[in-house]
C-alpha cells in the first residue's frame, strides 16, 4: 500500500513537472510551429491530468477541444500567416499602422 | 524591467499558493446536493446533469457564446487568405477522410447518447463532429452552396433556439426558465443534446474554415 | 492523496503565471494567444483539482462542468482571437501591436 | 392572469435579444426592422419588470426552479434594475441611431452583434451567481470586440485585438478568484457567499484577482491604456455602447462583490482605488485636454469618469455609492450623446480634427446642442444629472471628512469644463465649408438631442432615482 | 390655478420657453422673433407687476418642486428679490429692443436672441431663489448662457475673452458648490431665512462657518468682479453692446452682488456675519476694488474698458454698502443695485451707438461728438453725471446713504473711500464729456453708417434715452412709494431688529 501511494505521487510529480515544462516549452519556443506542436502536446497531457483526477467528461473536452479542435485552429491560422507572408513580400507590405482617422464608412 | 515583472509574477503565485494551501483539507462542494438530485435530473451523470440540468443557463449562454465567436470571425471578413482555395489534398489525406469521417460522427452519436450515462454529452461530441467537418475541409470538400445561406445559419443556431424554447414551453405551465418536469427531463435533455451537438460541431467547423461560406461564394 | 490534490492545485498557478508572463513579454499575437490559454489551463486545473478533496466520495461534478464551459469558452475566443489575428496581419502587415497607443 | 405582475419578464429580458439576435443572424436583410422591434420589445419588457417590482419588491428568480445553490439565481434590486433602465433607454436610442448610421454591408454582421451584446448586458445585470457571471463577462466581451473590429480599418483591428486580450486576460484573473471562493465555502450564489465570507487567505487571494481581473475590464487608471483606442476607433454607435454600458457592467460587478462578498475589504485597498481613481480624474481630464481628434478626447473622458466612480470606496457610505451610482447612469447617458454627436460631425464632414470642426459644427447646429448639452451633465453643473451626482458626492465627503477628494472633484470639474468647451469654441468660429459634405440623417441628428436632453432631465430625476436605488437597500440599510 | 404656485414659475419661463422658441426658428424669419422677444419681454413684465403689487399686498408668492431627497427648487418672492425681478425685467425690454436695432442683419441671430433669452431667465431665477441650491442651479445657468453671447462674434479675441470668462466663473461656481454643500452639511437646510439660520449653530462649526463665508463670497465675488477676481470683465466687452449692458447692468455683475447680500443677509444674517468677524475684511476688499479699478479706469483709451473698470468699482458699492453692518448702509448698498444698473445700461446703449453708428471705440475720437449725436451724448452725461453722484441723480441718492450709514456704523473710513471714488470718477467721466462736448470735431469719423433718421436709428436711441430720464426720476423722485429707494426700505427694516 505504501509502496503504492509512493509509486502514485511520483507519478503525480512526474505528471506535473512534464506539464509546466510543455507549457514552457510551448511558451517560448523560438519557432511558431514548433510552439503550437508544443502547445498540442500539453493539451493531450492536460487531458491525462483529467483523467488522474477522476474528471473524464473534462478530459474528453480537453481532447476533442482544448487540443484537437484548438490545435487545428492555431495550425491552420499558421498556414495562412506564412501565405500572407508570401503575399505581402510581393505587394510591398505595408508594415506600420497608418495613423488613420476612425472610418466612416459604415 | 523584466526582472521586476518576474519578481512581481512570482509574488503573485507564492500568494494564491498560499491562499490555495490555507483551503479546508476536506470539501465536498455541492456534490451532496448534486448527488441528492441525480433522480429527479434525468441524467445519471453528474457532469451532464450540471450542464444541462442544475446549471443548463450556463450551458445556455455559452451555446451563445460559441455563436457569437461565429458571428464575430463571420463580421470580420474574409481573411485575405482564407477564401483561396487549398491546394488539392493529396489522395492519403482524401482517403483518411473518406474512412474517419464516417467513424468520427458514429463517436459523435455515441458520445451524446452516452453523455447522460457515463462521461460525454453535446459538447464532446459535438467537438467530434467538428473534427470530422474539419477532416473533410482539409480534403477539399465544400459545403453545397445551395445549402450555404439560410439552411446553414438555421442548424447553426438550431441548438440554442430549442434550448430556449424548451426552456420557455415549461413557463407557462407555471415553471421557471429551464425548470424540466422530472418525468420529461431525460427526453428533453437529449433533445437538447442531440440538436446542441449537431450545432456545436458546425459550429466548431465553421469556426475552423474562417469567413462566412456565404459570402466567399460572391 | 490531499497532497497530490494540492500539487495539481499549485500546478495550475504554475501554468496561470508561467502564462500570465509570456503573455506581457511576447510580442507575437500567436504566441500571446497561447499564453492565455495555458492561463485558463491553469484556472481549470485548480478549479478541477481542487473538486476531489474528500476522500471516499466521487468529485464534485459542479467544477467539472464549469470546466467544460470554460474550454468551450476559450476555443471560441481563441477562433476569434485568430481570425483577428489575421486580419490585424494583413491590414498592418504585423502580427504584433505596437507598444504606444495610437493618437 | 396579469400580465404584467405574472410574466416572467426578467427572463424575457435575457430571452428578447437573445432571439432578436438570432433573428437577426438569420434573416440579415431585415436586421434593422428586427432589430428595432427587439429594442422597443425590450424596453417594454423593462418597463413591465418595473411595474412588477415596485409592487412586489425585489425579485429573485431561480432559473431551472433548483435555486442557489445547486441552481443559478437571477437577483433584481435597484441596482439591477437601474442599470437594465439605462441599458435599454440606452439601448433603444443606439438602435434608433444605427438603423441609419451603417451601410448594409455592415448593419447584417452589426445587428446581431449588438443584439447579442444586449443579451449580454441584462443577464449580466440580473446574474446573482459569479460563475453565471463569468459567463456573461465572456458573452459581453467577445461581442464588444467584434464591434469594435467591425469599422474594419487598421487601428480599429489593432484596437480590437489588443481589447480582446485584454478582456480574456482580465476574465481569467476574475475565474480564478470565482474557483478559489468556491472551493472555500462551496457555493457560487452571490447571497450565500455574502453569509458566510469571512477574513481567510482564499478571500483576500479572491479579492485581489478579481478586483485586478475587474479593474482591467473598467479601465481605471493605469490600466486604461487599451480603451482610448478601442472606444474611439470603434464606430460611433459602439463607441457609445461601450463607453456607456459596457465599462459600467465590469464596475457593477465589481460593486456587487465589494458590497456583498467583500464587505470586510480592508480601508488600505479602498483607499489605493480612491487613489487611483483620483489619478484617472486628473491623468485622464490632462489627456482629453491635449488631444486633437474629438473622438479621442471623449474617450479619454471616458478614461476620467471611470475615475469618478472610484471615489466612493474610501467614503464607504451609502450616500457615496448612491452618488457614484447616479454619476454611472448620467454619465452612460450623458457618453451617449456625446459618441453620437461625434458620429454625426464624422458622417458629415469625414474627419474630427478638433481645430478643422469650425467647418461642419456651425452646420449641424442640433448636434452641437446636443454635445453641449451632454457636457453640462459630464462638467456636473446643474441642471443636470451630473450636477445631482456632483452634489451627493461632495455631501459624502464632506461627511466623511476626508476633504482632500473634494479637490480632485472640482478639479476634474474643471478640466472637464476646459475640453468640452474647447470643443464648443469652435463652434462659433466662422469658416467656409470647403468640400461637399454628406447629410447627416435627420433620425440621427433628433435622436443624439434627445439623449442629451434626458441627460439634463436626470437632474429633476433624482427623488424617483434615489427611491428607486433603495430598494432591497444594495447599499445597506439607511439609519432612519 | 394656484397663483401663488404658479407666478414665479411663469415669471421664469415665459423667457425661458420664447429663447426655447427663437433657438429652433429660422433665421429668416425676423419678424416673427422680434415679436417673440418683444411680446416675452411684456409679458414678463406684467407677470412681475402683478406680483409687485401681490407682495405688496402681503400675498405669498412661492413654488416648490423636489429636486433632492431634502432638497427643493424653491422659487419665492420676497421684497428682496422683487427689486432685482422687477430691475432686470424692465431693462431686458430695453435691451431686447437696443438689440434688435444693434443686431440688424447680422448673422446667428436665432442663437443669439435664444441665449439672451436664456440668460435673462437665469438672471429671474436667480432673483427668485428661495434658497442657495436654487440660487446656485441658476447661477451656473447664467455662465453657461452668457458664454455664448461673449463669443457671439467669433472672432480670436472674443473667443480667448470667452475663455478667460469661463475660467474665472466656472472656478467660482465650484467654490460655491463646495461653500453650499458644506453649510448644507451643517444645517441640513438651505432657504433664505430673514436675519439666516446660522447663529443658532454650535460655536464649535465658527471656524467651519467662516471659511464656508470665504468660499461662498469668494465664488461670488467672480460675477460681482471684486478685486483681486474682476480681470474677466474688462476682457469681455470685445461682445457686442446689448451683451456688455447685460453683462454690466442686468445679468451677471449683478448676480454675483445680489447673492453676496443674500449670503450676508439670509444666509448668515447681517449680525451674525458681524460678529463672525468677516464683515470689516469684505468692505475693505470693497473698497479697495473701488479706489483700484477706478484708478484703472483712468488710464483706458477705450470707451468700453474705461466702463468696464467703472463697472468694476461701481458694483462694490454694493458690496461695500452690506459690508458696512448699519440700516442706513444697507439701504444705499441695495438701491445702488437698481441706480447703478439703470446708469451703467445707459453709458453702455452710448457707447454701443457711437460704435455703430460713427465707429468711435475710444476717448480720443469722441472730440465734438456731441453736436454729430447730441440725444446720445446727453444720455451719456446724464449716466456720466449720476455715476459721479451729482445730485439730484440716481447716483447721488446711493451715495449719500452710503455716506450716512458709514458714520452711522462708526467707520468713518468710508467716507474717504467714497469722495476719493466720487473725485477718480469725476476725472475719468469730464475729460469724455468735455472732449464731446466742446472738443473740436474733426468732421470724419472712424466707420460713419447712416442708418436711420435721426442720428442713428431709433431702436438704438430710444433705450438710452429712457434709462437716462429714469436715472434722473429715480434721484428725483426717490420718495415715492414703489420707488426703489421705498422698497430699499421695506427691505431693511426686515433686516434690522428695530
Amino acid at each position: 500500500m505504501e509502496a503504492l501511494t509512493q509509486l502514485q505521487l511520483a507519478f503525480d510529480v512526474v505528471l506535473v513537472l512534464t506539464l509546466l515544462g510543455l507549457a514552457w516549452q510551448a511558451l517560448t519556443s523560438p519557432e511558431l510551429f514548433r510552439a503550437i506542436v508544443l502547445f498540442i502536446a500539453f493539451g493531450l497531457l492536460m487531458a491525462l491530468v483529467w483523467v488522474r483526477l477522476a474528471a473524464p467528461d473534462v478530459a474528453l473536452a480537453e481532447a476533442a477541444i482544448g487540443a484537437g479542435l484548438t490545435g487545428a485552429l492555431l495550425l491552420t491560422t499558421l498556414s495562412k500567416l506564412a501565405k500572407q507572408t508570401d503575399k505581402s513580400s510581393r505587394e510591398n507590405n505595408k508594415d506600420i499602422i497608418a495613423p488613420s482617422a476612425a472610418s466612416t464608412d459604415e | 524591467m523584466r526582472l521586476l515583472l518576474m519578481a512581481l509574477i512570482i509574488a503573485m503565485a507564492a500568494g494564491l499558493a498560499y491562499a490555495i494551501l490555507s483551503l479546508p483539507a476536506e470539501s465536498a462542494g455541492l456534490s451532496v446536493y448534486t448527488t441528492e438530485n441525480i433522480a429527479i435530473s434525468g441524467v445519471t451523470n453528474p457532469v451532464t446533469a450540471v450542464l444541462l440540468n442544475y446549471r443548463a443557463y450556463d450551458t445556455f449562454l455559452e451555446l451563445g457564446v460559441l455563436l457569437l465567436a461565429l458571428l464575430g470571425v463571420w463580421s470580420l471578413g474574409s481573411t485575405a487568405t482564407a477564401s483561396q482555395r487549398p491546394s488539392a489534398p493529396g489522395p492519403v489525406l482524401d482517403n483518411l477522410a473518406r474512412v474517419l469521417v464516417p467513424i468520427l460522427i458514429v463517436v459523435a452519436g455515441y458520445l451524446f447518447w452516452a453523455g447522460a450515462y457515463i462521461p460525454g454529452g453535446a459538447f464532446q461530441a459535438g467537438a467530434v463532429l467538428g473534427a470530422a467537418g474539419v477532416l473533410l475541409i482539409l480534403a477539399g470538400w465544400r459545403i453545397n452552396h445551395r445549402l450555404v445561406g439560410l439552411p446553414l445559419r438555421i442548424s447553426l443556431v438550431l441548438g440554442l433556439v430549442v434550448f430556449a424554447v424548451v426552456g420557455t414551453l415549461f413557463m407557462l405551465t407555471d415553471r421557471q426558465f429551464l425548470e424540466f418536469p422530472p418525468q420529461y427531463a431525460g427526453v428533453l435533455i437529449l433533445l437538447i443534446e442531440g440538436l446542441a451537438t449537431l450545432s456545436i460541431g458546425i459550429a466548431l467547423a465553421a469556426l475552423f474554415l474562417g469567413a462566412d461560406p456565404e459570402e466567399d461564394d460572391n | 492523496m490531499i497532497n497530490t490534490i494540492f500539487l495539481y492545485a499549485l500546478a495550475g498557478v504554475g501554468l496561470f503565471s508561467l502564462g500570465l508572463y509570456a503573455l506581457i513579454v511576447h510580442a507575437h499575437l500567436l504566441r500571446k494567444i497561447l499564453a492565455i490559454n495555458i492561463m485558463g489551463s491553469g484556472v481549470f486545473l485548480v478549479l478541477v483539482s481542487l473538486a476531489d478533496r474528500t476522500q471516499g466520495i466521487a468529485p464534485d461534478p459542479v467544477p467539472h462542468a464549469m470546466v467544460i464551459t470554460g474550454i468551450v469558452v476559450a476555443v471560441s475566443a481563441t477562433a476569434l482571437a485568430l481570425t483577428l489575428m489575421l486580419r490585424v496581419r494583413s491590414e498592418t502587415g504585423q502580427a504584433e501591436l505596437l507598444e504606444e497607443p495610437p493618437k | 392572469m396579469n400580465l404584467i405582475f405574472d410574466t416572467h419578464w426578467v427572463m424575457m429580458l435575457i430571452l428578447l435579444p437573445l432571439f432578436g439576435a438570432v433573428a437577426c443572424f438569420l434573416w440579415s436583410r431585415q436586421a434593422v426592422t428586427l432589430g428595432l422591434i427587439t429594442a422597443v420589445s425590450v424596453l417594454l419588457s423593462v418597463i413591465a419588470l418595473t411595474l412588477q417590482v415596485l409592487e412586489q419588491g425585489t425579485l429573485r428568480y431561480a432559473v431551472g426552479g433548483w435555486g442557489a445553490p445547486l441552481g443559478i439565481d437571477l437577483y433584481v434590486d435597484g441596482l439591477s434594475l437601474l442599470m437594465l433602465i439605462v441599458t435599454a433607454v440606452v439601448g433603444v436610442a443606439i438602435s434608433v441611431y444605427s438603423s441609419a448610421y451603417f451601410k448594409p454591408g455592415k448593419a447584417k454582421h452589426y445587428w446581431p452583434l449588438w443584439m447579442f451584446l444586449w443579451a449580454a448586458l441584462n443577464s449580466l445585470f440580473l446574474s446573482a451567481d459569479i460563475f453565471n457571471l463569468y459567463v456573461t463577462l465572456e458573452l459581453m466581451g467577445l461581442a464588444a470586440v467584434a464591434l469594435v473590429a467591425l469599422s474594419g480599418s487598421a487601428s480599429a483591428l489593432a484596437a480590437a485585438m489588443r481589447y480582446l486580450l485584454i478582456s480574456l486576460l482580465g476574465s481569467l484573473f476574475y475565474l480564478m478568484g470565482v474557483a478559489l471562493l468556491y472551493h472555500a465555502y462551496g457555493t457560487v450564489d452571490i447571497a450565500l457567499l455574502a453569509q458566510q465570507v469571512e477574513s481567510s487567505p482564499a478571500v483576500w487571494a479572491a479579492i485581489g484577482l478579481m478586483v485586478t481581473g475587474l479593474l482591467l475590464k473598467i479601465a481605471l487608471f493605469p490600466l486604461h491604456f487599451w480603451l482610448p483606442a478601442a472606444h474611439s476607433s470603434a464606430p460611433a454607435p459602439v463607441s457609445a455602447l461601450l463607453s456607456a454600458l459596457v465599462v459600467k457592467a465590469s464596475f457593477y460587478i465589481l460593486l456587487r462583490l465589494w458590497l456583498d462578498v467583500f464587505p470586510e475589504a480592508n480601508l488600505a485597498l479602498s483607499y489605493l482605488l480612491g487613489l487611483l481613481g483620483a489619478s484617472a480624474i486628473i491623468w485622464g481630464g490632462i489627456q482629453a485636454l491635449y488631444q486633437t481628434r474629438l473622438k479621442l478626447l471623449i474617450a479619454y473622458s471616458t478614461v476620467m469618469q471611470i475615475g469618478y466612480l472610484f471615489l466612493a470606496f474610501p467614503l464607504a457610505s451609502i450616500i457615496g455609492w448612491k452618488a457614484v451610482f447616479y454619476l454611472l447612469l448620467s454619465h452612460a447617458i450623458a457618453k451617449t450623446a456625446m459618441f453620437m454627436a461625434a458620429g454625426n460631425i464624422l458622417f458629415y464632414g469625414g474627419h474630427d480634427q478638433i481645430a478643422d470642426l469650425d467647418r461642419v459644427a456651425q452646420r449641424l447646429p442640433i448636434t452641437l446642442t446636443a454635445f453641449g448639452l451632454a457636457g453640462i451633465s459630464l462638467m456636473g453643473l446643474p441642471p443636470s444629472g451630473g450636477f445631482i451626482a456632483k452634489w451627493l458626492l461632495l455631501e459624502a465627503i464632506i461627511l466623511s471628512g476626508q476633504w482632500w477628494w473634494a479637490i480632485i472633484l472640482i478639479a476634474g470639474g474643471l478640466l472637464t469644463g476646459a475640453y468640452v468647451f474647447k470643443v464648443i469654441g469652435f463652434a462659433f468660429t466662422q469658416a467656409e465649408v470647403p468640400h461637399e459634405p454628406r447629410m447627416v440623417p435627420k433620425r440621427m441628428e433628433w435622436v443624439t438631442l434627445t439623449v442629451a436632453v434626458l441627460a439634463i432631465m436626470l437632474g429633476f430625476m433624482a427623488p424617483q432615482l434615489l427611491a428607486l436605488m433603495d430598494l432591497g437597500a444594495p447599499f445597506g440599510e439607511t439609519m432612519s | 390655478m394656484n397663483w401663488a404656485f404658479w407666478l414665479p414659475l411663469l415669471i421664469v419661463l415665459s423667457s425661458l420657453l420664447a429663447a426655447l422658441v427663437i433657438f429652433i426658428l429660422p433665421e429668416e424669419k425676423t419678424k416673427t422673433r422680434i415679436g417673440l422677444n418683444i411680446g416675452a419681454a411684456l409679458l414678463k413684465i406684467v407677470l412681475v407687476a402683478i406680483m409687485l403689487w401681490g407682495v405688496h399686498s402681503g400675498y405669498q408668492f412661492e413654488t416648490r418642486l423636489p429636486l433632492l431627497p431634502g432638497l427643493e427648487l424653491v422659487l419665492r418672492a420676497d421684497t428682496l428679490a422683487m427689486l432685482f425681478v422687477a430691475l432686470s425685467a424692465g431693462l431686458w425690454l430695453l435691451t431686447t429692443v437696443y438689440a434688435i436695432g444693434y443686431l440688424e442683419d447680422s448673422p446667428h441671430r436665432s442663437r443669439f436672441f435664444g441665449f439672451f433669452g436664456l440668460c435673462v431667465t437665469a438672471t429671474v431665477g436667480v432673483a427668485l431663489a428661495g434658497n442657495l441650491i436654487t440660487f446656485l442651479l441658476f447661477y451656473e445657468l447664467l455662465t453657461l448662457a452668457t458664454y455664448p453671447l461673449i463669443i457671439h462674434r467669433g472672432t480670436e479675441a472674443a473667443r480667448k475673452a470667452g475663455r478667460t470668462y469661463l475660467i474665472y466663473t466656472l472656478a467660482g461656481g465650484a467654490l460655491l458648490l463646495i461653500g453650499t454643500v458644506w453649510l448644507y452639511t451643517l444645517t441640513g437646510t438651505l432657504e433664505f431665512t430673514a436675519r439666516g439660520f446660522l447663529s443658532t449653530l454650535d460655536s464649535m462649526h465658527h471656524p467651519a462657518l467662516i471659511i464656508i463665508f470665504v468660499l461662498l463670497i469668494t465664488g461670488l465675488g467672480v460675477k460681482a468682479a471684486l478685486f483681486p477676481l474682476h480681470g474677466w470683465l474688462p476682457q469681455a466687452m470685445v461682445a457686442p453692446a446689448p451683451v456688455s449692458a447685460l453683462l454690466h447692468a442686468v445679468a451677471v455683475v449683478k448676480a454675483g452682488a445680489f447673492g453676496i447680500i443674500r449670503v450676508i443677509y439670509d444666509v448668515f444674517g447681517i449680525e451674525f456675519s458681524a460678529s463672525l468677524g468677516v464683515t470689516l475684511p469684505l468692505a475693505i476688499v470693497a473698497s479697495v476694488t473701488i479706489i483700484y479699478a477706478s484708478v484703472r479706469a483712468l488710464f483706458q483709451d477705450d470707451l468700453k474698458r474705461r466702463l468696464a473698470f467703472s463697472t468694476v468699482s461701481q458694483v462694490s458699492y454694493i458690496t461695500l454698502g452690506v459690508a458696512i453692518v448699519g440700516p442706513l448702509a444697507t439701504i444705499g448698498g441695495i438701491v445702488h443695485l437698481v441706480h447703478q444698473g439703470v446708469m451703467k445700461i445707459t453709458l453702455f446703449f452710448c457707447a454701443g451707438n457711437l460704435a455703430e453708428t460713427l465707429g468711435i471705440h475710444k476717448v480720443s475720437e469722441m472730440s465734438g461728438v456731441g453736436r454729430r449725436m447730441p440725444w446720445t451724448m446727453a444720455a451719456f452725461t446724464i449716466g456720466a453725471f449720476g455715476m459721479i453722484g451729482a445730485p439730484p441723480l440716481a447716483g447721488f441718492i446711493s451715495k449719500w446713504y452710503l455716506g450716512l450709514g458709514a458714520l452711522q456704523a462708526g467707520q468713518d473710513w468710508v467716507i474717504f473711500v467714497l469722495a476719493g471714488s466720487t473725485l477718480l470718477n469725476a476725472a475719468y467721466f469730464l475729460p469724455i464729456l468735455y472732449a464731446a462736448w466742446f472738443g473740436k470735431s474733426t468732421g470724419s469719423w472712424p466707420n460713419e453708417r447712416n442708418i436711420g433718421r435721426y442720428e442713428t436709428s431709433l431702436a438704438l436711441l430710444i433705450p438710452p434715452v429712457i434709462t437716462a430720464i429714469l436715472a434722473v426720476l429715480l434721484g428725483l423722485l426717490a420718495s415715492v412709494p414703489f420707488s426703489p429707494l421705498e422698497w430699499t426700505r421695506l427691505i431693511t427694516s426686515l433686516e434690522y431688529t428695530p
